[in-house]
């Protein structure tokens, strides 16, 4: 498998662990671990096991981040690495991430 | 069995593809012939400069948009295009993007107001399909030598400086990818060009092209063929990138669409006056 | 514990439904109010009222302390009582919250605010005092207490009253006449929601207002484009501008498209190859003598020389408005060049085809070019040497003795004094010596023209309205107009001339005799054009037949005329002598007096007056402006400086009995004064700075 | 062309009904004919209810007689003008050189 989620749920935080790389061979793989956050109130996304992704993997983190407002938790991204970073700044994610009150950490 | 033109029929052939595959194989190639034709349509010819663009798709039909645009006042509207995901959905959402360019071109000021015309156009679209493109559009004016740009979430062109001899990306600009946030109000920057100077858009499928071995082509090899050929005109640096990155990947299959569009400076500075602007070729 | 979370359109409603589940009446349950009903700006976001209904126990009382006081149930009842109605402006916060448990002794007597209500505890000594802000109303028991403060006593209903503000969000899109920008304004709509400030308890209090100011702007996109589309705005939006104008919490005003203004051409123009600076005079040495030896020489080219060339237009660049139609730029003027005595032009180029020194009248787009030949006259000019009268520059090198007379087409220069001669210039006078008992003008021709001008303006006016009067009545069903077929319009004319336009004809004869007395120097032939057509239209009784068209077409070349009478001519001439006695002096220029001054003389300047030393009698005139050293005389000769109405008049002494003139007004000094400016203010009366 | 028919009145006054245009060819008419016709009687009325069109020759004549009539004594009334004429009398302030009170 090109795309593992490791999901750990602490009371109302969900953590989801990825692994390996988020493109659009692998997208459909990490979208039903988003759609069953209902009742959570922060899911944090981790990256640090994340080797690449391109820009079908962004779509699916802009639809974590709809998602949010939808089942009403907040989106946490975190173990976003420098070259990761760089496509998520110049893509303008983190602004929608600040506009639906998610963040990094 | 019920047959119209509405209904693939499941029926092996002898070379054991359905007809239906092959009915998809020909529909997708008719509409790659439209995608090249509209991508490689009409560059515009003017004094003071050349453009040129050139866009490979990595499977058979690609997201990846650019496009010129002449404006009244004598200067051309250039713009390049990402779209996120891959064949016929990007395909489309392509076609769609070139359509809110163009009516966003001709009515609006400046870069930033394109985009941000763009994005009201197409954002509630883009949200239904959970999809965005990132874009970058630069005015570039003949007259005064200016290349005013704006971004919406795409990687900065490339500015090869003709007497420094040296290459970097544009001033940064930030702003969202359209489809990101409605109502977005993107900026305007200006640079002054001069004479031999190069600006090289691109999308990110280029420094991402892999060979078998799975290495990237990188930004440190773009700069470098872009340095060793930049005396060249718009079209042979254009060819010579392609081919240098043929030459890396030796044929492997690409993930993302290739795209580049150059502007070039040229010395030859003949009187701009209302008469002069650009013509199509 | 059986509790349930009840829903309403209001509280009373919410709480209905509840006790309708629960099967309780009111006073078996204790009702928690989670949300008020808010009726929102927007009816999207207005909330339901929600409450939770709990059965209460047995006994009550251990979980409400205040029992025995006040119940609370009861109270609610009283609350409930005064819900609003729906439609009622008026907010209420109905939150019950539980009551804070001071210990009795501390509240007695006091009043205070909690949570936006109003609790007050009576005590037998003490009534607690409660003052009333401005906008803020009290109700007890549903009466408005209209004085400022009131006793507040816990067996009575209060109930406050706060306004709440609400604007709808105001915008318009205005366009320009140019259709060169459109601009929104917006005035976003805001709702002001005022509630109560807790306060301490105390025995005396004042409401306290919180005052939360909301902003709606409801302003879309699509609005914003459908009006643009209505006023088929098409090209130059500011897409941002109309992003940020959705966003504004204060009201602004918005550029949302802007066309493209059309860059202005530039007119034809001569570029001269010669310097052709000839108004330069005699300059003045530092001991504020003058010395006319520093006199600028008169350039002179020889004959094939390239004077000038002449450039065409260059158009402008047509903008763009925003409903993407072109916009022309300002149409750019040739300028047109009369070739003058001396002069050819070939091509593009003026040529001098004689020597002398090259002569250039401009007056707006027209411009004349002429060689200036130059007589030069060693001595005096009197009796022995006759008269002077020459097409070009005249200098002499004597004096100039009674009763001579000197006539030029260009400059006149005169070495020594002018004495009871006529000098008559087109161009400049310059004199070395003093003037006395002479009549000098300068510019004649230019004067001459101003006078015509004059004349010209009422005129065409009459020639207008005569115009238009006879298309009226060629249009008229009652009017035959076969017989100007015949008749010619002279017999109508006649009839208009005599009855209608009585004035009309002087006027004409006026213009004409002018014309004619001035012949020599009116160098254009369309003045004698014009009037030889004024006067065989208006003064002849020749049955000549006369057409309307003949008619309009001399009436737009009076029009052309007036406007040139008008025009600056560049340069203009000017009179500089050193001194000047019992003389009259006419420029349509500059008159500058270097030496001592002017005495007992007129003169009118067409330009600035000035005069560096005294003017002692006489009566001035400075089209634009008087400077003047020192006026007045001792022998209280009448002294008269004049200036129009929007000039002023500078004077370093003005002794009294000096009179000045501005405009119409009149003012005459009664002692000496220093350092006067003095001009018409607004109220057409003379003041001083 | 024009034609008129006279008619007498009370005191020493002439009814004159014109009856055509008042025009160049009216000429010979008016003045060869109509103005000798007047001169003895105190007071003319010139009835013009039967004249559609004027022109400019039409109202030279019109005041010439006027004039003329006046200078002999006899007071001349204009009456029942037709609007049109009446328009183009107005236009060349025929009314302000004849007297308004000339007009019926």
């Amino acid at each position: 498998m090109l795309l593992t989620v490791e999901k750990e749920v602490q009371n109302v935080t969900t953590i989801l662990k990825v692994k390996g790389l988020i493109d659009i061979t692998t997208t459909n793989i990490i979208e039903p671990y988003l759609e069953e956050m209902d009742g959570m109130e922060t899911v944090i996304l981790d990256f640090s096991g994340l080797e690449f992704i391109d820009s079908t993997g962004i779509g699916s983190i802009m639809n974590a981040i709809y998602l949010s407002r939808e089942k009403n938790f907040t989106l946490k991204l975190q173990g976003i690495d420098e070259m990761t970073n760089d496509v998520f700044e110049t893509v303008g994610l983190y602004e929608i991430l600040e506009a639906f009150h998610g963040e990094v950490i | 069995m019920y047959k119209d033109g509405m209904t693939y029929v499941h029926q092996k052939n002898s070379d054991g593809l359905t007809i239906m595959d092959k009915t998809l194989k020909r529909e997708i190639n008719l509409a790659r012939n439209i995608q090249s034709q509209l991508l490689n349509g009409k560059t515009p010819v003017f004094d003071g400069g050349e453009v040129s663009g050139s866009s490979v798709p990595a499977r058979l039909i690609g997201g990846d948009y650019y496009d010129f645009y002449p404006l009244v006042n004598g200067k051309i509207r250039i713009v390049i295009g990402d779209v996120m995901g891959k064949g016929i959905p990007a395909a489309m959402l392509m076609i769609l993007t070139r359509g809110a360019f163009r009516s966003a071109a001709e009515t609006t000021k400046s870069p930033a107001d394109t985009l941000t015309s763009m994005n009201q156009a197409l954002y509630a679209d883009l949200r239904t399909l959970k999809s965005f493109v990132t874009l970058l559009c630069a005015d570039w004016d003949p007259e005064t030598s200016t290349l005013t740009y704006a971004n919406a979430g795409h990687n900065l062109p490339l500015y090869i400086k003709g007497k420094e001899q040296v290459v970097q990306e544009l001033p940064k600009i930030k702003g969202i990818m359209v489809g990101g946030l409605p109502n977005q109000v993107y900026n305007n920057h200006s640079i002054q060009l001069h004479d031999k100077d190069t600006v090289f858009f691109y999308t990110d499928g280029i420094i991402e092209a892999q060979n078998h071995n799975k290495e990237q082509y990188k930004l440190e090899r773009l700069v470098q063929t872009l340095m060793e050929n930049k005396q060249k005109c718009v079209g042979d640096i254009e060819k010579c990138v392609m081919e240098s990155i043929e030459k890396f990947t030796e044929g492997a299959p690409q993930r993302d669409d290739i795209t580049m569009v150059l502007l070039k400076i040229s010395d030859q500075k003949a009187e701009i006056t209302s008469l002069n602007s650009p013509l199509m070729k | 514990m059986q509790s349930i979370i009840s829903k309403g359109k209001n509280i009373k409603e919410a709480i209905d439904v509840g006790l309708l589940l629960l099967e309780a009446k009111k006073s078996e349950v204790n009702i928690e109010i989670l949300q008020q009903e808010t009726k929102s700006f927007f009816k999207l976001k207005s909330k339901e009222a929600i409450v939770k209904i709990t059965k209460l126990e047995q006994n009550p009382n251990q979980e409400q302390p205040y029992k025995e006081e006040k119940d609370p149930i009861k109270l609610m009842d009283e609350f409930l009582h005064h819900i609003p109605d729906p439609g009622s402006e008026s907010l209420v916060d109905l939150k019950p919250k539980p009551r804070p448990a001071p210990k009795s002794n501390e509240l007695a007597g006091k009043v205070w605010v909690k949570n936006g209500e109003l609790f007050c505890q009576s005590s037998p000594t003490h009534y607690p005092l409660v003052t009333i802000p401005d906008g803020v109303k009290v109700y007890r028991n549903e009466q408005l207490i209209t004085e400022k403060s009131f006793v507040m006593t816990d067996i009575d209903f209060y109930e406050v009253q706060l306004e709440t503000e609400e604007k709808e969000t105001v915008w318009k899109v205005v366009m320009d006449p140019h259709k060169l920008r459109v601009e929104l304004h917006i005035e976003p709509g805001y709702k002001i929601t005022r509630s109560l400030l807790d306060t301490e308890p105390a025995q005396h209090i004042e409401l306290m207002i919180d005052e939360k100011k909301e902003t709606y702007n409801t302003l879309s996109y699509q609005e914003v484009m459908d009006k643009l589309e209505e006023l088929r705005v098409k090209h130059g939006f500011h897409q941002n501008e109309i992003v940020k104008a959705m966003d504004a919490a204060e009201p602004g005003v918005f550029t949302i498209a802007s066309g493209i203004e059309p860059i202005p051409g530039t007119d034809g123009w001569i570029e001269f190859q010669i310097n052709t600076e000839t108004q330069i005079g005699p300059r003045e040495t530092e001991n504020g003598r003058v010395d006319y030896r520093e006199m600028k020489t008169i350039p002179n080219v020889e004959s094939g020389t390239v004077i000038a060339i002449v450039h065409p237009p260059i158009p402008g660049q047509p903008g763009r408005t925003v409903t993407n139609e072109p916009l022309p730029a300002p149409q750019t003027i040739p300028i047109s060049v009369q070739s003058g005595r001396g002069i050819a032009i070939i091509d593009n180029k003026i040529i001098a085809i004689e020597s002398g020194r090259p002569h250039v009248e401009k007056r707006r787009s027209i411009a004349k070019v002429s060689i200036m030949q130059k007589l030069t006259h060693p001595g005096n000019v009197d009796l022995s040497s006759g008269n002077i009268h020459f097409a070009g520059d005249v200098e002499v090198l004597g004096e100039v003795s009674e009763r001579m007379v000197i006539d030029a087409e260009g400059n006149i220069i005169v070495h020594q004094s002018v004495n009871m001669a006529t000098l008559t210039a087109s161009g400049a006078v310059l004199t070395h010596g003093s003037i006395i008992g002479s009549d000098v003008s300068a510019g004649k021709n230019n004067m001459i023209v101003t006078e015509l001008g004059h004349l010209l303006g009422p005129i065409n006016q009459d020639l207008a309205k005569i115009i238009q009067l006879i298309k009226q009545l060629m249009l008229s069903p009652g009017f035959k107009a076969s017989d100007f077929s015949r008749g010619g319009l002279q017999p109508l004319m006649n009839i208009l001339l005599e009855k209608r336009f009585k004035p009309f004809p002087a006027l004409v004869k006026e213009y004409v005799e002018t014309v004619k007395r001035n012949e020599n120097y009116l160098s254009d032939k369309v003045w004698a054009e014009t009037a030889k057509s004024l006067s065989q239209l208006f003064l002849s009784l020749s049955s000549e037949a006369i057409s309307i068209g003949w008619m309009t077409e001399l009436s737009e070349k009076l029009k052309e005329l007036h406007e040139l009478s008008q025009m600056p001519v560049e340069p203009n001439s000017y009179i500089t002598v050193p001194n000047v006695l019992s003389s009259r002096l006419y420029c349509s220029g500059n008159v500058t007096i270097l030496g001592q001054g002017s005495v007992n003389t007129k003169i009118y300047a067409g330009g600035k007056l000035t005069i560096n030393g005294a003017l002692r009698g006489g009566e001035v005139f400075g089209r634009f402006g008087a400077e003047i050293n020192e006026a007045g005389a001792e022998s209280r000769t009448p002294t008269i400086i004049a200036v129009p109405g929007d000039q002023k008049i500078y004077i370093n002494k003005a002794m009294d009995g000096t009179s000045i003139k501005i405009g119409n007004v009149q003012y005459k000094f009664s002692e000496t004064r220093s350092r006067v400016i003095a001009y018409l203010n607004k109220h057409g009366r003379i003041s001083f700075e | 062309m024009i034609e008129f028919s006279m008619k007498e009145a009370e005191g020493g006054t002439i009814i004159v009904r014109l009856n055509g245009d008042l025009d160049i060819d009216s000429t010979e008419i008016v003045e060869e004919t109509l103005l000798p016709a007047l001169e003895n009687y105190k007071a003319a009325t010139l009835n013009f209810e039967e004249v559609p069109f004027v022109d400019s020759s039409g109202m030279g004549l019109l005041l010439n007689v006027v004039q003329s009539l006046k200078e002999k004594g006899v007071h001349v009334m204009i009456s029942n003008v037709k609007e049109e004429v009446q328009f183009v009398f107005e236009l060349l302030q025929i009314p302000e050189i004849l007297g308004k009170d000339t007009f019926i």
